[in-house]
């Protein structure tokens, strides 16, 4: 042991009957020493919660401690009896999580939470002092004036906001050792970014150890010292970041460096430009009330848009939350009414269709959703949610059936998928299945709304791979609609930056992330987490993009 | 000016609300077999013609209904509720002078069955999966279903009957009169037990359900695990984090259950001879005195509104969110 | 702490509770021995016997006013303002002397003029019933300060028993003469000439009476005041008799089933005495103006199916005696020779076979209404009974609920088929009885007239001689053959005649002494020694 | 629906409930072949106690039998139950799917009419409809509709919005399916199981309400009812517990197992619990 601060030998745990695996922690060993960051990451399901969660003794009750050790600061927690882990948390050992939103007592002042953190722990504090400390706190996580934040409310503060209060909570003691557990991943890009920052010169700067959970390479790439690779409960690889990432030995690892997007060629954009969409000052603003008496408060979604789409052509929305991107492709398939403005598809007026034109141009194009959980049926066999298209537009029972099955082997599935029920896949396949409902049509045009977002990396890469292969079989065009700069890279010929419902910058992709002209593509372009070490990786290495 | 405007809306729904009750009692009277001012008058409808003319001219019942409804919607907002000539009283007096026994029982019952229903529901959720919350469980479930006027009647079997603890009837004793007013109220809180405990069972049932999923729901949320991450002690989280939390949608259910408890009062009432609107309702349900009934129906939905525009401000108290929005 | 102070707090609490914890009563001195105090129940609208007759106006009422007469339980009259009496030959002229000490409670004398006023100029005005007896007069008139003259346009027997307190008060000309009568201020602080005079009275809790010491009649009253406690729950009522608390309950104030339990107790006495002027008598009614109820085998086989017994026992538990026949054993010129209807569903069957009503495959005959009058759980539970007692003939019998409005003008406009009625037969058959029989009195829209359309011109002609034949031998003849025929012709279903308990303390003699019981002025009541 | 069925059956309070509905439900079905002479019949001797005199359960005041009432009660109990919650399902369920699917100023109506129906006391409301239009089963039964529709338009409208607003609603519009078949074959079946859980329960509290208004003698007179036996017991309480208690153990029963029914069903009817 080599003086560490936290110390994990083969620890493992079992996960209740019926689980998909028997154990959530397979002999997981590790290491974390004062004043360096490890990252523990891996996918989903991978168990790396688990750790953090065990560290604290903060398990689900359904998941059982079999055997190993959890040693910090020379101490077996293992053993500690609970009230002596309940001293250790809050102080030595602190933790932040995920989502921010949630993290905090929704009726709680801010400041009485991170000050509870104070007191829980030290009894010789007068409330004075408690008060100065967290205003001190504020002020060293960076939130705007601090003095007037101890007293605001979670719902007052924005999502970053949120997570630097997480911050100073999990400081409030100086802890030595600070577990994060997906900090950033709820947080817009730029936030992210902001976060990342904070957190490793807090770390610098305290001298602190830090385990950072992630499932994102890039955010690794910019903050770890050392990683920890996990795989179903397993330690798949562990070393040096530089190591890892630069030399990965496992099979893994490299897979999923390899799936993290954005890094081949960026697409050059095609010859001819015959546009099938075009958007011209389209218009939508939201009246939100919320509760019965509630003041309204109106939200533009899209403030004038202008935008125009070749045939052939794949073009990426990208923006952050908020920015209307969404609502864009749901006007365009006029799921939502525009206030006004207009949408020509092939030159048809698509807000003054009549029904049946409707019908006719929603054959033509189609959309495939984020979440793959709420976008199936569940009542409806997955063969019969593709099949109701084609028999809407009247082909025969048996012939829809027949289009279905070739359909999902097309996508991947085997056809005997047709008679299971959505619940029965995970989340890959069953983007899969949406992908196969919206071509089982034999649109011209396909909407991917966020289609990759919900997806871990590894799966991802096979979707994105899967639709610029229909997309190139099948001569689509495609708007594709994300979050994420990286995957527009991966896919879009060309690139619209979009924010507050208005469109900051549209530029051909390998433009864009060039020369961006406009400061928030700019910084957007930044904030993409691992954004250096792969540009760095790409001059060095020897095109291992997934691209051919 | 937002906060005008809000309080503006507040209103306007208000007296749509009592316009619409007023209309409901409006039509029913019309509905009613027979003549509307026989039907006013109850019992004197046929045995005295002065009193239908008189009844005739005072609603313009001779008048085209639009008239007819006029004169009515401007004598409700007179709180002029008509006449009873059952009992020869202004209806307005009669239900004034029962208004405060029903609040005494109407109220303690709904503080009765908050308290006790978040009370149990915590505890129960608290030992989820243990005996005890079985036990509450099973309780709640039993009194859930339990008719009001039922419990009452056993209440009494056991309570007053059986073991002779507590009087069965009544507001106060008759002997009252004598006593000093400390020992006056020790005694109007005496007769309140059976009939508050009786009216609040219910509503005990339904919050303790509802609290004990509430508490499961707040005790998986994320910043309880953010509170144990802090290394705050048990107790602690629950004081501090939980209850308030958990106990949010029972403080909208209670708003929401305030016309069912006025409802279930008139049962209560009935049983335990309150003299509260609810035993005025009764009295003249038996007697079919409908200037007493239309009164007390527009009445008690008044209070419904009064004490859901309390529960607001409960609600305002408990949960940031909506006081500073 | 005073109570108000307690509702003050109430108040304070926001519970705007000082309405409800009812006008709180002030404490109430703790009356000596010589004092009563009684339950009332519901609380009386006003004092003034003129202006209202009901029952609770009627009990505490007639403490404070007095009539001319009362009425032993024979219904013979006895003096009460008028000492002595005569009626002249030729059955028209009524002479009653006053007594002549008596004051009003305000100190002014009592005398003719004031009953001249009352009963030809106040009671014809605001009083329906006075107003029936006194239009009979031709004049009405004082032959000296206590001396008055009735003289009647023809005979009228039971003129004699229009004198009773609640059915002509005597009230002070002095203070009413020339005031709107209905808005008097006195309505609400009456004077009267009785034993007792009102003291306070707090709305929703007591109304205080004290012996009027200026009472002419020497020595009385014996009790030295009165409280009526106003209670309106049932079962306080019946705890408070208990605990002793209350000394007197009368009327309805005991729930039936209680009252055998109370009048158990060793503290307490109970009498169904004194209610002999009222006998009311509870009959079903039949319209008899539908078939097959236009026919008497009908009414007749309803008769032979109805068990007069089993109501009385187990739906009034007691409190009442199955009726033979229109007139109350209890009121004048009954008649117990009269034919008996033998309870027999092969008899009615029998008379229903006779006039052709045929059952179906189901065994019924006929279907008919009944429309439940909503006076309280005895009429419902009547008519659940009635039900049940003629279904075995193949009557179907389905009862239909009323509210007061509704059932008032469904019978005074004839428009049911079968349903419960009360009324108070006021101790003469001309008074309280004919009323219901007389083809005269069938008029549309009028509650307690002729409502089942009976008509049958030889009980006209008997009840109309009976009422201006002077001589009661007479008079008992043609009441005799009436409820002959009434009987046999069964127009109504009469039931039972009802019996109301009075019961009070043990200790007090002298309480009931008149038909009128507990409405009476209890001069004469008092402890024993 | 094997799933639901299983969900439902695997668990003991499902089938508690579905054991003690079905004692109701035989008891309503069997009355006339146990009791075949009338409830109000007046047959034992008045204030037997039970067992006494032959007299299973007791009798009443007037000597009928109190087990008669019972058995038969459960027939008017479970009628007038079934009877206006459908009733109510109808107005309520049309009102909500309008209000959902319509949206804007016919939404934003009904919603306000539904808001200020709940406000009414409604108990209140039953009384004054039954006791102005006078007790008979179809009163009784209109007055139960009129004050339960309401949280059943609500939920309806929720469901309706909720479900109407999920991708696969949107994705089968995208499709080209017609409107009509996105609203049955999609939004409805995927927004009803609520309802009819609602539904189940909203049985149970309209027992309870039909037993409140017999209780006020706001029955229909010609027909036993528990709510009017225990109406009829109540003055006698001191001498004839018997009258009051069976007939409320029987609306005890019975509410407890349609509410047992009722959540059994909830948890089978929800795809993430049935389903995992």
């Amino acid at each position: 042991m080599s003086g560490g601060l936290l110390s994990i030998q083969s620890l493992s745990l079992a996960l209740p009957e019926g689980a998909d695996r028997k154990k959530a922690l397979d002999a997981v060993s590790l290491d974390v020493r004062p004043n360096e960051i490890v990252c523990l990451v891996g996918e989903s399901g991978s168990g790396k919660s688990m750790i953090a969660h065990a560290i604290l003794d903060l398990l689900p009750r359904k998941v059982r401690y079999l055997d190993g050790d959890i040693v910090f600061n020379g101490k077996k927690l293992t053993q500690a009896p609970a009230g002596e882990i309940r001293r250790l948390r809050g102080s030595d050992l602190a933790m932040i999580f995920q989502e921010p939103l949630t993290a905090l007592n929704p009726l709680r002042r801010v400041g009485e939470q991170v000050a509870e953190a104070i007191y829980t722990h030290r009894s010789d504090v007068s409330a004075k002092s408690i008060s100065q400390r967290v205003i001190e706190l504020f002020s060293q996580v960076g939130l705007p004036d601090p003095a007037a934040a101890v007293s605001a409310f979670p719902f007052q503060l924005s999502g970053g906001q949120r997570q630097r209060v997480m911050i100073a909570m999990a400081l409030a003691n100086d802890p030595a050792l600070l577990i994060a557990d997906e900090p950033t991943t709820a947080l817009d890009v730029t936030t992210q970014r902001q976060i990342l920052d904070l957190i490793r010169s807090l770390q610098a700067e305290r001298g602190m150890g830090v385990l950072f959970i992630t499932h994102d390479i890039g955010v690794v790439a910019d903050i770890a010292h050392r990683v920890v690779v996990l795989r179903h409960g397993k330690v798949v690889e562990q070393g040096t970041a530089s190591e890892i990432l630069n030399n990965p030995r496992d099979a893994y690892t490299r897979q999923l460096m390899d799936a993290v997007p954005g890094r081949g060629h960026v697409r050059a954009g095609g010859g001819k430009k015959t546009a099938l969409l075009q958007i011209s000052d389209l218009r939508k603003t939201f009246v939100v009330k919320q509760g019965l008496f509630a003041k309204y408060r109106r939200v533009d979604a899209a403030a004038g848009l202008e935008l125009s789409i070749s045939k052939g052509e794949t073009l990426a929305v990208v923006g952050e939350s908020g920015s209307g991107k969404s609502t864009l492709a749901r006007m365009i398939l006029r799921l939502i009414d525009a206030d006004s403005g207009q949408v020509l598809f092939n030159g048809e007026d698509v807000r003054g269709m009549g029904r049946v034109a409707l019908r006719e141009y929603r054959r033509r194009a189609q959309i495939v959703f984020q979440d793959p959980y709420a976008s199936l049926d569940p009542r409806l066999r997955v063969g019969d949610s593709i099949a109701r298209g084609p028999i809407a537009f009247g082909s025969s029972r048996r012939e829809a059936e027949a289009t279905a099955r070739k359909w999902l082997e097309r996508v991947g599935l085997d056809a005997s998928a047709f008679d299971r029920f959505p619940h029965e896949f995970s989340g890959g396949q069953r983007q899969r299945i949406c992908i196969a409902r919206a071509l089982a049509l034999d649109p011209e045009f396909l909407i991917a709304d966020e289609a990759v977002s919900a997806l871990d990396v590894s799966v991802q890469a096979q979707v994105l791979r899967l639709l610029s292969d229909l997309k190139a079989q099948m001569g689509l065009t495609m708007l594709f609609i994300t979050h994420d700069l990286r995957v527009a890279r991966e896919i879009a010929d060309r690139i619209v930056v979009m924010r507050n419902g208005c469109i900051v910058e549209d530029a051909p992709a390998e433009t864009l992330f060039s020369s961006p002209t406009e400061d928030y593509t700019r910084s957007l372009l930044a904030a993409v987490p691992g954004r250096k070490f792969f540009a760095d990786q790409d001059i060095t290495a020897t095109g291992t993009g997934i691209h051919a | 000016m937002e906060i005008l405007l809000r309080i503006g809306f507040r209103i306007a729904g208000i007296v749509l609300t009592i316009f619409l009750i007023a209309v409901i009692n409006f039509t029913l009277v019309n509905a009613a077999p027979g003549d509307p001012a026989a039907v006013m008058a109850g019992q004197s409808g046929a045995a005295d013609e002065t009193f239908l003319k008189q009844i005739r001219a005072e609603y313009g019942l001779d008048k085209p209904w639009p008239v007819q409804l006029g004169t009515y919607l401007l004598k409700v907002a007179q709180f002029d509720l008509g006449y009873s000539f059952r009992q020869r009283q202004e209806v307005s007096d009669l239900i004034l002078e029962r208004l405060g026994p029903t609040l005494v029982l109407t109220l303690s019952a709904f503080f009765l069955s908050l308290i006790g229903g978040v009370f149990f529901g915590a505890l129960a959720g608290r030992r989820h999966g243990k005996w005890s919350d079985v036990a509450i469980s099973m309780v709640a479930l039993l009194l859930y279903a339990t008719p009001v006027f039922w419990l009452g009647l056993m209440l009494v079997l056991v309570f007053s009957i059986q073991f002779e603890w507590l009087p069965a009837f009544g507001y106060v004793d008759i002997r009252a009169s004598g006593f000093s007013a400390w020992n006056y109220a020790l005694d109007v809180a005496r007769h309140l037990i059976l009939p508050a405990v009786t009216l609040s069972a219910i509503y005990m049932a339904v919050y303790t359900r509802l609290m004990r999923s509430s508490l499961i729901e707040v005790s998986q949320e994320d910043h309880v695990k953010t509170a144990r991450a802090k290394g705050v002690a048990e107790g602690a989280i629950l004081r501090r984090h939980m209850l308030r939390n958990a106990a949010l949608p029972v403080v909208t259910m209670a708003g929401m259950q305030v016309g069912a408890l006025i409802g279930g009062a008139v049962v209560v009432e009935t049983v335990f001879s309150w003299p509260g609107l609810g035993r005025l309702t009764f009295d003249a349900v038996t007697q079919r005195d409908y200037p007493v009934l239309l009164g007390l129906f527009l009445v008690m939905s008044i209070l419904v509104i009064a004490v859901n525009l309390l529960t607001d401000l409960i609600y305002r108290l408990v949960d940031p969110r909506i006081a500073t929005q | 702490m005073e109570r108000r102070d307690f509702n003050k707090m109430l108040l304070a609490c926001g519970a705007l509770a000082a309405f409800g914890v009812s006008p709180a009563p002030r404490a109430l001195a703790q009356h000596r021995d010589g004092g009563l105090t009684a339950i009332l129940q519901p609380e009386p609208p006003i004092l003034n016997l003129a202006l209202n007759q009901q029952t609770p106006t009627g009990v505490v009422g007639g403490k404070i006013f007095e009539s001319l007469l009362s009425y032993d339980f024979d219904l013979q009259p006895m003096p009460q303002l008028a000492e002595s009496w005569e009626i002249s030959e030729d059955g028209k002229t009524y002479t009653f002397r006053l007594v002549k000490n008596a004051k009003w409670h305000d100190g002014e004398p009592f005398t003719a003029a004031d009953v001249v006023f009352s009963c030809a100029n106040l009671l014809m005005e605001v009083h329906p019933r006075a107003r029936a007896n006194f239009d009979r007069c031709e004049s009405i008139k004082a032959r000296d300060d206590h001396t008055v003259v009735f003289t009647l346009k023809e005979p009228f027997a039971p003129f004699i028993l229009a004198f009773e307190a609640s059915s002509a008060p005597i009230l002070p000309k002095h203070l009413y003469e020339g005031q709107d009568y209905r808005n008097s201020p006195y309505n609400n602080k009456p004077v009267g000439t009785g034993p007792f005079k009102f003291s306070e009275w707090v709305r929703g809790s007591h109304i205080h009476l004290t012996a009027f010491p200026d009472y002419y009649q020497e020595g009385k009253p014996h009790l030295t005041e009165i409280y009526y406690r106003i209670v309106p729950d049932a079962a306080s009522r019946a705890v408070a008799m208990e605990t002793g608390e209350a000394q007197l309950a009368q009327w309805m104030d005991i729930e039936t089933f209680d009252v055998e339990r109370l009048a158990a107790l060793d503290h307490l006495t109970m009498t169904t005495k004194g209610y002999e002027l009222f006998s009311p008598v509870l009959w079903i009614e039949i319209n008899n103006r539908r078939e097959p109820m236009n026919d008497k085998r009908f009414r007749q086989a309803l008769m032979h199916l109805t068990d007069k017994k089993f109501v009385a026992e187990r739906i009034m538990f007691g409190l009442a005696k199955p009726a033979t026949g229109p007139i109350a054993s209890t009121t004048r010129f009954f008649e117990s020779d009269v034919k008996q209807y033998e309870l027999s569903v092969e008899k009615a069957t029998a008379l229903l076979d006779e006039i052709g009503l045929k059952p179906d495959s189901d065994g019924k005959r006929i279907t008919l209404r009944f429309a439940v009058a909503p006076y309280g759980e005895m009429w419902v539970r009547t008519a659940e009974y009635f039900r049940q007692a003629v279904a075995p003939a193949g009557i179907e019998v389905i009862l239909d609920s009323y509210d007061i409005g509704g059932w008032a003008s469904a019978i005074s406009n004839w428009d049911f088929d079968l349903t419960t009625n009360m009324l108070y037969q006021y101790g003469d058959p001309a008074l309280g009885v004919a009323r219901t029989y007389i083809s005269s009195n069938i008029r549309k829209g009028v509650m307690f007239s002729n409502t089942s359309g009976y008509s049958n011109p030889d009980i006209d002609r008997l009840f109309d001689e009976a009422a201006v034949e002077t001589s009661d031998a007479r008079r008992q003849e043609l009441y005799s053959e009436a409820q002959r025929i009434l009987v046999e012709d069964a127009p109504l279903l009469w039931l039972t005649e009802q019996r109301y308990p009075t019961i009070y303390d043990a200790r007090i003699e002298n309480l009931i002494t008149t038909s009128t019981g507990v409405n009476g002025n209890f001069a004469a009541a008092r402890y024993a020694e | 629906m094997k799933d639901v069925v299983k969900t439902f059956l695997g668990r003991p309070t499902g089938i508690a409930g579905l054991l003690l509905l079905a004692i109701s439900c035989l008891m309503a079905v069997s009355a006339p072949i146990l009791y075949p002479a009338s409830p109000w019949e007046m047959s034992g001797i008045p204030f037997s106690a039970p067992g006494e005199n032959g007299m299973l359960l007791g009798t009443d005041t007037l000597g009928r039998d109190i087990a008669s009432g019972v058995m038969h009660g459960a027939r008017v109990s479970l009628l007038i139950g079934i009877v206006s919650t459908l009733a109510a399902l109808f107005v309520g369920v049309l009102l909500g799917c309008v209000a959902g699917y319509a949206g804007g100023t016919v939404d934003t109506v009904i919603v306000r009419f539904t808001e200020i129906f709940q406000t009414i006391p409604s108990f209140v409301l039953a009384i004054l409809f039954v006791a102005i239009l006078s007790p008979s089963l179809g009163t009784i039964i209109v007055a139960i509709a009129l004050v339960s529709w309401p949280p059943l338009a609500r939920l309806a409208r929720a469901q309706v919005m909720s479900v109407t607003q999920r991708e696969f609603v949107q994705a089968a519009r995208c499709q080209g399916q017609s409107p009509l078949s996105v609203m049955f074959r999609h939004v409805l079946p995927n927004a009803i199981s609520p309802i009819i859980v609602t539904g189940s329960l909203t049985v149970a509290s309209a027992i309870l309400i039909e037993a409140a208004l017999s209780f006020m003698g706001l029955g229909d007179p010609n027909h036993m009812s528990w709510g009017y036996m225990i109406g009829a017991g109540r003055t006698v309480i001191r001498q004839a517990w018997w009258m009051s208690f069976f007939p409320g153990i029987a609306i005890l029963v019975t509410v407890v197992a349609i509410n047992l029914v009722g959540e059994a069903l909830n948890d089978a009817l929800n795809p993430r619990i049935s389903r995992s």
